[in-house]
């Protein structure tokens, strides 16, 4: 009968995130064994240090990046978000460790205050979130580039510690990803803007038909997101003793984009998860660090990661169950009248 | 990408958008620069208060720019038919605390990226010079780290290359000046020499800066060459590749000042991304409105899609200043213009490996290693043109290669 | 007979085909272009603009097929530097291998295309993500094969359609190649959508579902438009590479300008709306705006400021339709099974 | 949580209206659709509103919903008048309505569905245990046993579906929840379900309005019964007032005279055209019909009997795994819409919008989109055809090349018709062709299956309106569960019809599934 049927097919399938942790172990496994082979080990303090390192900046922008997504849209400006909070926090801290605070303060507003215009255009202005976070991305590209010729202001020596220095075996910039990781899957586990994102993403009908205020929810997930950013830019700013515009020339924005869906998130929203993103931020900075351990052209990087993406999304594509399941009147297999042609 | 709204929004409010971003263009005009009269010193049209937005000043150090010029006119100490060994006004410093005779050296590069011509050509050149020393023994691993241009990637590859503590010495190439300090005095601090080159840090603790005279040089050769060979009151177009990247900017503050100082006018300086198709529309641009009598560049990639401009304008050749690349070089050959070709010596890929072979053997080596840097003029352009004959048109005249194994085949077919 | 539908344009003045909002900026443009600067106005430097233009409408078209059936192909920027590369390389300044050479680029750019497609249709990957890795890996192995930057150079015929042209039977100027392309390339494409194909092209990126209950081949015909966003590609490479020839930059970004061309002209994201002309129009606005600039002299820092909120203006001023492939309004919201004024989408 | 309101306890039909309708009128567009209804909800009561397709039932039940607001008369609950702004407002006031598409999250779970947007807190964190609790604890209440509070909703069945709708309409203290269809799409033993529930909800002393078309429900379950036909309510009564028989009579008495086209005497039928044997897939199974030329066969049976099922099967969008398809007494192999058409087969689906019609293309652009798909290299000699076809069909839009989005219901059908009619298909499978349209629309398609008739084409018609599909058929198959159960002449009664459709031993009502608009 119909539940007893629908209970197995819940016991056999296992979520995108299983597969993407799976994914990551088996490419851990087989990047040893060529680490091993050339020599050197993988797991060494090193190395895993390096790994985490080289995740935690992607990792925070792809963690803002999984609560847009999700909401169904997407944010093609953490790059100069990133870019844009460095300098604040740099250039607020002017080198004086008392004004550090101020500085992360002021470099998180800044941030927030972009999350908050791209949801309005977004959910007021009703432009899609492509072209709405492209333009307020360009618009804050050019204030940059006219504002700030290069590096700009000076992070305290002691606050370089956030980039610099390690606990144990942990860098602290991975500490604080990991620790937005976790407090990201607490938002959307456990927080009702969390379960609304969800709702949001999956049907805004059915998001409005339950009372939730589908907009409110949409632009909380932008200034979430872009506050993730702002903590990224913190970040750099600490690792570059100074902010930099340039930043927004790495890539920030498509890459998050990658690793959210290479994380098992949908496109489309409605389902996904931040320990996922996490699982494929790490996949991306283990290909990093491996590559380099075993001095791979660097652009045989990008090619594997295009690979990467599209074979991951590919197989997540596979998995997808339809959601108007209708129950089986006559499962297949049993025949009555002719048989099948 | 679910979200975007319906075709119900008040047309008003669309009406208000609109005018607000004609407004905003209409905005743009007024505060807009006329750059043809104001004086270099004078900051930046966007420019407000504060030392982080007074540009001009940001990047021009009187100083330094006096010393580089000075520079110009020293003669190099050093073999002559070396410029790679050669030496300005050095302060020598002693490495015995580094000197390990061992051979089988592990020598670790952390490159910027090999992004662009320049460094593609200089990085061939490099790994020629490391196959020498790997012949003879002295080293036995070279690693490179490519950062891609990405800041954060590079102090994640110095660190990983630190944290490997494999390394004998370590070779930067930073992608930016000042973001990189912290992590290369780190690197110092692990106790290993350090050899810096192409751009600076902001800090004195690696063993040597190797770079030749520097950006200020490169933009005063230009521009003092528009000076000379322009009538006063003649108009000069500045195209440069993108904002904020120190050696440039150098570059511009020094021509800018010359510039100011020359009774040039300067029509504009545009950022082109050093891209070829919006180089050849900028121009083109200019064009239509008048006559530009002479062209600088920050860089030389893309110089000959700005002639082309001229040629397709149906305009005389403008007085050109390029760079020592074969296609710009060629094509000055063939149009026979009044032109120069300001080099950034890209032969000074080969010094770190060989400050690094000089450290290890203890010897003294420069904390400022000041290298050559010719521009190419009208009187050596047939030499260089007949040394690189076979070379492709991305080449670099002065990579200062011709002597080592691998020449001429892998810069040929790279 | 039409004055129903002149009345719903009054409500929506810009839902149908919402284009002619692009027709008006273009024109507003243009108008403050020639304003500023009378010279403009003159044939050589209005087809020097063309020559500039050309390949960003190429591309824009292009681009055009893949979005108004409901896709996006963010590979094209990186396609295109890949076959200038490929084409310096492989040409390596040699007259007589020009032929070949153009053969093999429209070959690999249809493949590309044809990857993208059944990436996309077979293998049901979203066609953003599909592209994004198109991008990565064109980007990578191009690098990967000739060692970082371009090599080679181009030929002097290769560069004849970018760069050339042939005098024009009246007054004093050149007609370039690349104005001969462009009008090839427009006409060709706004025939082909006034084929089967076309309509069976907007009809699925409008509803999909709906087209494949009356037999069309949802699969096939998309992959067609990511083939024509291939082929024309490699138009634009050659338009851009004979234009100013190699650089290690050409091509960056170049997909999202397309794509904004193509939204600046009235095509939704999500398919089903807009016309070639629109797009077209999109693309010279962009190219006018860009000229409209260097006229004012808009220090060239501040520009993707303006151009950011223009693009935001022009998008929210069109208002755009819901995304069709959203969720279908639920019913428990919609009147009694006829409303002649729905919600759109 | 849940309501205990001591003196509903015992089944009341009497006492204080909990919900007090009066004068209540509603038009779209000119069309007058409800007309002064006054309808009174007693606590405890299960009240059947029933009529037939298009009688208002469900304006009525979107009106007490808060989807639509009453043009006229005022709706009092408890005594207080009230007017809801939304769904949610009504909801929040006790007032759940459950829609026949369903309005659940496929990727959340049970429990996460049913509070959402009002999700259980403790220290601001949602609280997760607390949300299973409070599900387990409300599906205990309501001995719901088959759905776990943490499964994924897009694992359950429909009837598991439904089920959870209901506890989420419950779990709203609603005193009052209307039911569109609930046992449309559920199979027999799960309509078992639901009795139960409503059971309990009667007992809880809610009032619960079932819409159903199901006879043997309505006099199982309900206490009264509400009569509405064009829009008046012509009867309110006690279940045990009125005979099954008398109930069929009040609905659908009517006068069909002149309303369907008359057969043409001299029709003859010719060869057999389409020919299912034994065809069956996981919906249907052992299904053996034929069609002959100038034939209209009729498939009648309820929401979910597999009607639609045949017609997808037929036409390649949910292919048949067993069995044969003869066209033209030539075997066919029929894997995708696109095989169907060149093999002559068309079919004009039941949902016009989601699968009907690309509406933001023109009229032309949809009528030629079959020719265009499938035939490219003569549409554009056949497509000629299509403003001859249009004019024939009475088509009222501006010009051909209005986007369909603009036009009514009845003239987007038109132009689906024209889609299929230009390709001279040999079958055509008509489902639910008039759903949703009025009578001058409905008119137009009957008499364009009457002329497809006498041009020999073999058609195929479903429609939940039985009238409509005794008259126009010249024989009908019913369908119950997947399976052919009977096969009647056309002009049978109703009753009949019935009979073999419930399984139910008295006759029953015509099934006149969702009303238009539900499905938009």
């Amino acid at each position: 009968m119909s539940t007893a049927w629908s209970v197995t097919r819940r016991r056999h399938r296992l979520g995108s995130t299983e597969v993407v942790y799976l994914a990551l172990l088996g490419l851990l496994a087989l990047s040893a064994v060529l680490v091993a082979a050339s020599g050197g080990n993988l797991f060494s303090q090193a190395n895993l240090v390096d790994m985490l390192t080289r995740s935690s900046l992607l990792g925070m922008v792809a963690v803002g990046q999984t609560f847009v997504i999700l909401s169904g849209s997407l944010d093609l400006s953490v790059g100069y978000v990133v870019a844009w909070s460095s300098l604040v926090a740099a250039t607020t801290m002017a080198g004086d460790p008392a004004r550090v605070p101020l500085g992360i303060a002021a470099a998180l507003g800044v941030a927030a205050l972009v999350g908050l215009a791209n949801g309005t255009v977004i959910t007021r202005l009703r432009v899609s979130p492509f072209i709405a976070t492209l333009g307020v991305g360009l618009i804050i590209k050019g204030y940059l580039d006219t504002q700030y010729k290069g590096p700009a202001g000076e992070v305290p020596a002691s606050f370089q510690a956030f980039g610099y220095s390690r606990i144990g075996p942990l860098p602290v910039s991975a500490i604080v990803m990991l620790a937005l990781v976790a407090a990201g899957a607490v938002v959307l586990a456990r927080t009702r803007l969390g379960h609304h994102m969800f709702a949001v993403g999956g049907s805004q009908d059915v998001a409005r038909l339950s009372g939730i205020r589908t907009h409110r929810t949409v632009i909380s997930a932008h200034v979430l997101s872009a506050l993730m950013a702002g903590v990224a830019g913190v970040l750099i700013a600490s690792r570059f003793g100074t902010g930099s515009a340039l930043v927004y020339t790495a890539g920030y924005d498509l890459n998050s984009i990658a690793a959210v869906v290479l994380g098992g998130t949908l496109l489309a929203g409605g389902r996904g998860s931040v320990i996922g993103t996490a699982g494929g931020v790490l996949i991306l900075g283990v290909i990093d660090t491996v590559f380099n351990i075993l001095q791979v052209d660097p652009f045989f990087k990008d090619v594997l990661r295009g690979v990467i993406i599209i074979v991951a999304v590919a197989v997540y594509a596979r998995r997808q169950i339809d959601p108007s399941s209708r129950r089986t009147r006559f499962p297949a297999g049993r025949t009555a009248g002719g048989e099948a042609r | 990408m679910s979200l975007n709204g319906r075709s119900t929004y008040p047309r008003i409010t669309r009406g208000v958008m609109a005018i607000a971003a004609l407004s905003l263009m209409a905005a743009c005009t007024t505060d807009a620069p006329d750059e043809s009269d104001q004086p270099a010193d004078e900051p930046a049209p966007a420019a407000t208060e504060g030392a982080v937005a007074d540009t001009d000043s940001e990047w021009f150090v009187l100083a330094d720019y006096e010393r580089q010029l000075a520079q110009r006119d020293v003669t190099p100490e050093g073999p002559a038919d070396q410029p790679w060994l050669q030496m300005i006004e050095p302060e020598l410093v002693d490495m015995s605390e580094f000197a390990d005779a061992a051979p089988g050296k592990t020598l670790c590069f952390a490159n910027a990226s090999v992004s662009n011509p320049w460094r593609v050509t200089g990085f061939i050149t490099m790994q020629e010079q490391v196959k020498v020393l790997q012949d003879e023994g002295l080293i036995t691993d070279f690693r490179v780290s490519d950062a891609a241009d990405d800041d954060n990637q590079q102090i994640s590859d110095i660190q990983a290359f630190v944290a490997s503590g494999e390394c004998d010495a370590l070779i930067v190439s930073p992608v930016t000046t000042a973001t990189l300090t912290p992590v290369v005095e780190s690197a110092c601090e692990a106790g290993l020499p350090v050899i810096v080159f192409d751009r600076g840090v902001n800090t004195d603790c690696m063993a040597t800066f190797i770079h030749p005279i520097g950006g200020y040089a490169y933009g005063a050769d230009g521009a003092e060459f528009l000076r000379d060979n322009l009538e006063p009151g003649s108009t000069v177009l500045a195209l440069r590749i993108s904002p904020g990247v120190d050696v440039l900017e150098n570059r511009w503050a020094a021509a800018e000042k010359i510039f100011a100082e020359s009774g040039l006018e300067v029509l504009g300086n545009e950022f082109t991304g050093g891209d070829g198709a919006t180089i050849k529309d900028i121009v083109t641009q200019y064009l239509q409105r008048g006559d530009v009598d002479g062209i600088w560049m920050d860089a030389g990639d893309g110089s000959v899609a700005a002639l082309e401009a001229f040629e397709d304008a149906g305009k005389p050749y403008p007085v050109m200043v390029g760079e020592d690349e074969m296609s710009f070089l060629r094509k000055w050959d063939e149009t026979a213009i009044t032109a120069i070709a300001p080099v950034y010596s890209n032969f000074q890929w080969r010094t770190p490996i060989l400050a690094a072979q000089k450290i290890w053997a203890g010897e003294e080596v420069p904390s400022e290693w000041v290298l050559p840097q010719q521009p190419i003029t009208a009187d050596d352009l047939k030499a260089f043109l007949e040394a690189n004959a076979e070379m492709p048109s991305l080449h670099y005249a002065k990579f200062g290669g011709e002597e080592l194994p691998g020449y001429p085949d892998v810069w040929m077919n790279r | 007979m039409t004055r129903p539908v002149r009345r719903l344009g009054a409500l929506h003045p810009l839902t149908p085909g919402g284009h002619w909002a692009a027709y008006l900026i273009l024109v507003l443009i243009f108008v403050a272009v020639f304003w500023l600067n009378p010279s403009f106005a003159e044939p050589a430097s209005l087809m020097a603009f063309v020559k500039k233009a050309a390949p960003l409408v190429v591309l824009a078209v292009g681009q055009y097929f893949v979005i108004v059936n409901g896709e996006f192909d963010l590979s094209v920027g990186s396609l295109v530097g890949a076959q200038v590369v490929i084409a310096a390389k492989m040409l390596n300044g040699e007259e007589s291998r020009t032929w070949p050479v153009l053969a093999f680029m429209i070959v690999f750019g249809l493949l590309i295309g044809l990857v993208n497609g059944l990436v996309t249709t077979v293998l049901r990957v979203p066609s953003f993500i599909t592209t994004i890795g198109m991008m990565f890996v064109l980007y990578g192995a191009i690098r990967l094969w000739t060692g970082g930057a371009p090599t080679g150079a181009l030929s002097v015929a290769f560069r004849q359609v970018g760069r050339g042209g042939f005098a024009s039977p009246v007054g004093q100027f050149q007609i370039p190649w690349a104005l001969v392309v462009v009008v090839v390339v427009a006409v060709l494409a706004v025939s082909l959508m006034r084929r089967p194909f076309g309509r069976t092209l907007v009809a699925t990126g409008d509803n999909p579902r709906a087209a494949e209950f009356s037999g069309v081949h949802h699969a096939w015909v998309t992959t067609r438009a990511f083939l024509l966003s291939g082929f024309l590609a490699t138009v634009a490479a050659v338009l851009i590479g004979g234009y100013a020839g190699v650089t290690a930059q050409v091509g960056a970004g170049l997909e999202f300008t397309a794509i904004t061309a193509v939204v600046l002209g009235g095509v939704v994201l999500g398919g089903g709306r807009g016309t070639v002309p629109a797009a077209i129009a999109g693309a010279l606005t962009l190219e006018a705006l860009f000229t409209l600039f260097n006229q004012l002299s808009v220090p060239s820092t501040l520009r993707p400021t303006v151009q950011g909120a223009i693009i935001i203006a022009a998008v929210a001023f069109a208002a755009l339709p819901r995304r069709h492939r959203s969720r279908p309004v639920s019913g428990a919201v919609a009147p009694e099974g006829r409303e002649p004024l729905p919600a759109a989408g | 949580m849940m309501p205990t309101r001591s003196p509903e306890l015992e089944p009341a039909a009497q006492g204080e209206p909990l919900l007090r309708i009066r004068g209540v009128s509603k038009s779209f567009f000119g069309v007058s659709v409800l007309r002064a209804i006054d309808l009174d909800l007693v606590p405890g009561e299960v009240h059947a509103l029933v009529g037939e397709n298009g009688a208002g039932k469900s304006t009525l039940m979107k009106i007490i919903a808060g989807v639509h607001r009453a043009d006229q008369g005022t709706i009092e609950l408890d005594g207080h008048p009230i007017t809801f702004g939304s769904p949610i407002d009504a909801q929040r006031a006790g007032v759940s309505t459950i829609f026949q598409e369903f309005n659940l999250l496929p990727e959340r779970s049970v429990a996460e569905n049913v509070f959402l947007g009002r999700e259980p807190r403790r220290a601001g964190f949602v609280d997760r245990v607390e949300m299973r609790r409070r599900t387990d604890e409300l599906f205990a209440d309501l001995s719901i046993t088959s759905v776990s509070a943490g499964a994924r909703v897009s694992t359950l069945s429909v009837a598991e579906q439904q089920i959870v709708e209901i506890a989420k309409a419950v779990s709203y203290d609603a005193r009052v929840i209307a039911m569109d269809e609930p046992t449309a799409a559920l199979a027999e033993h799960e309509v078992e379900l639901l009795y139960r529930l409503v059971a309990r909800l009667k007992a809880r002393g809610v009032a619960v309005v079932y819409v159903s078309h199901r006879l043997k429900e309505t006099f199982d379950l309900c206490d009264r019964i509400t009569v509405l036909k064009d829009g008046d309510l012509v009867l309110t009564t006690e279940v045990e007032q009125i005979t099954p028989d008398e109930l069929v009579r009040t609905m659908v008495g009517r006068d069909f005279a002149g309303y369907f086209p008359p057969k043409d005497p001299g029709h003859r039928l010719g060869d057999v055209v389409l020919e299912l044997e034994g065809v069956g897939n996981a919906q249907v199974d052992d299904v053996h019909l034929t069609v002959r030329a100038g034939e209209v066969v009729g498939l009648a049976g309820l929401q979910g009997s597999g009607r639609t099922e045949i017609a997808h099967g037929t036409f390649g969008i949910a292919p048949f795994t067993r069995g044969s398809i003869r066209v033209a007494s030539r075997p066919v192999r029929v894997r995708s819409p696109r095989q169907a058409v060149r093999h002559g087969i068309a079919l004009v689906t039941e949902d016009r919008k989601a699968e009907g019609l690309a509406l933001q293309q023109s009229v032309m652009a949809n009528a030629r989109l079959v020719l265009d798909a499938v035939l490219p290299a003569t549409s554009e000699k056949r497509s000629t055809a299509i403003p001859g076809l249009l004019s024939s069909l009475e088509l009222v839009a501006p010009s051909h090349r209005t986007e369909v989005r603009y036009l009514s219901g009845g003239n987007q059908q038109k132009v689906v018709l024209a889609k299929w009619l230009v390709t001279d298909p040999r079958v055509i499978v008509l489902d639910e062709p008039t759903r949703g349209l009025d009578v001058g629309a409905k008119r137009n398609v009957y008499d364009a299956i009457r002329r497809l008739a006498a041009q020999g084409v073999a058609i195929l018609l479903i429609s939940s309106e039985l009238p409509e599909i005794l008259a126009m058929s010249d024989r009908l198959l019913v369908l119950r569960e997947g399976r052919v159960v009977g096969e009647l002449p056309g002009g049978s009664t109703e009753e009949a019809v019935m009979g073999l459709a419930t399984g139910a031993a008295h006759p029953g009502l015509p099934d006149a599934g969702p009303t238009a608009g539900v499905s938009a």
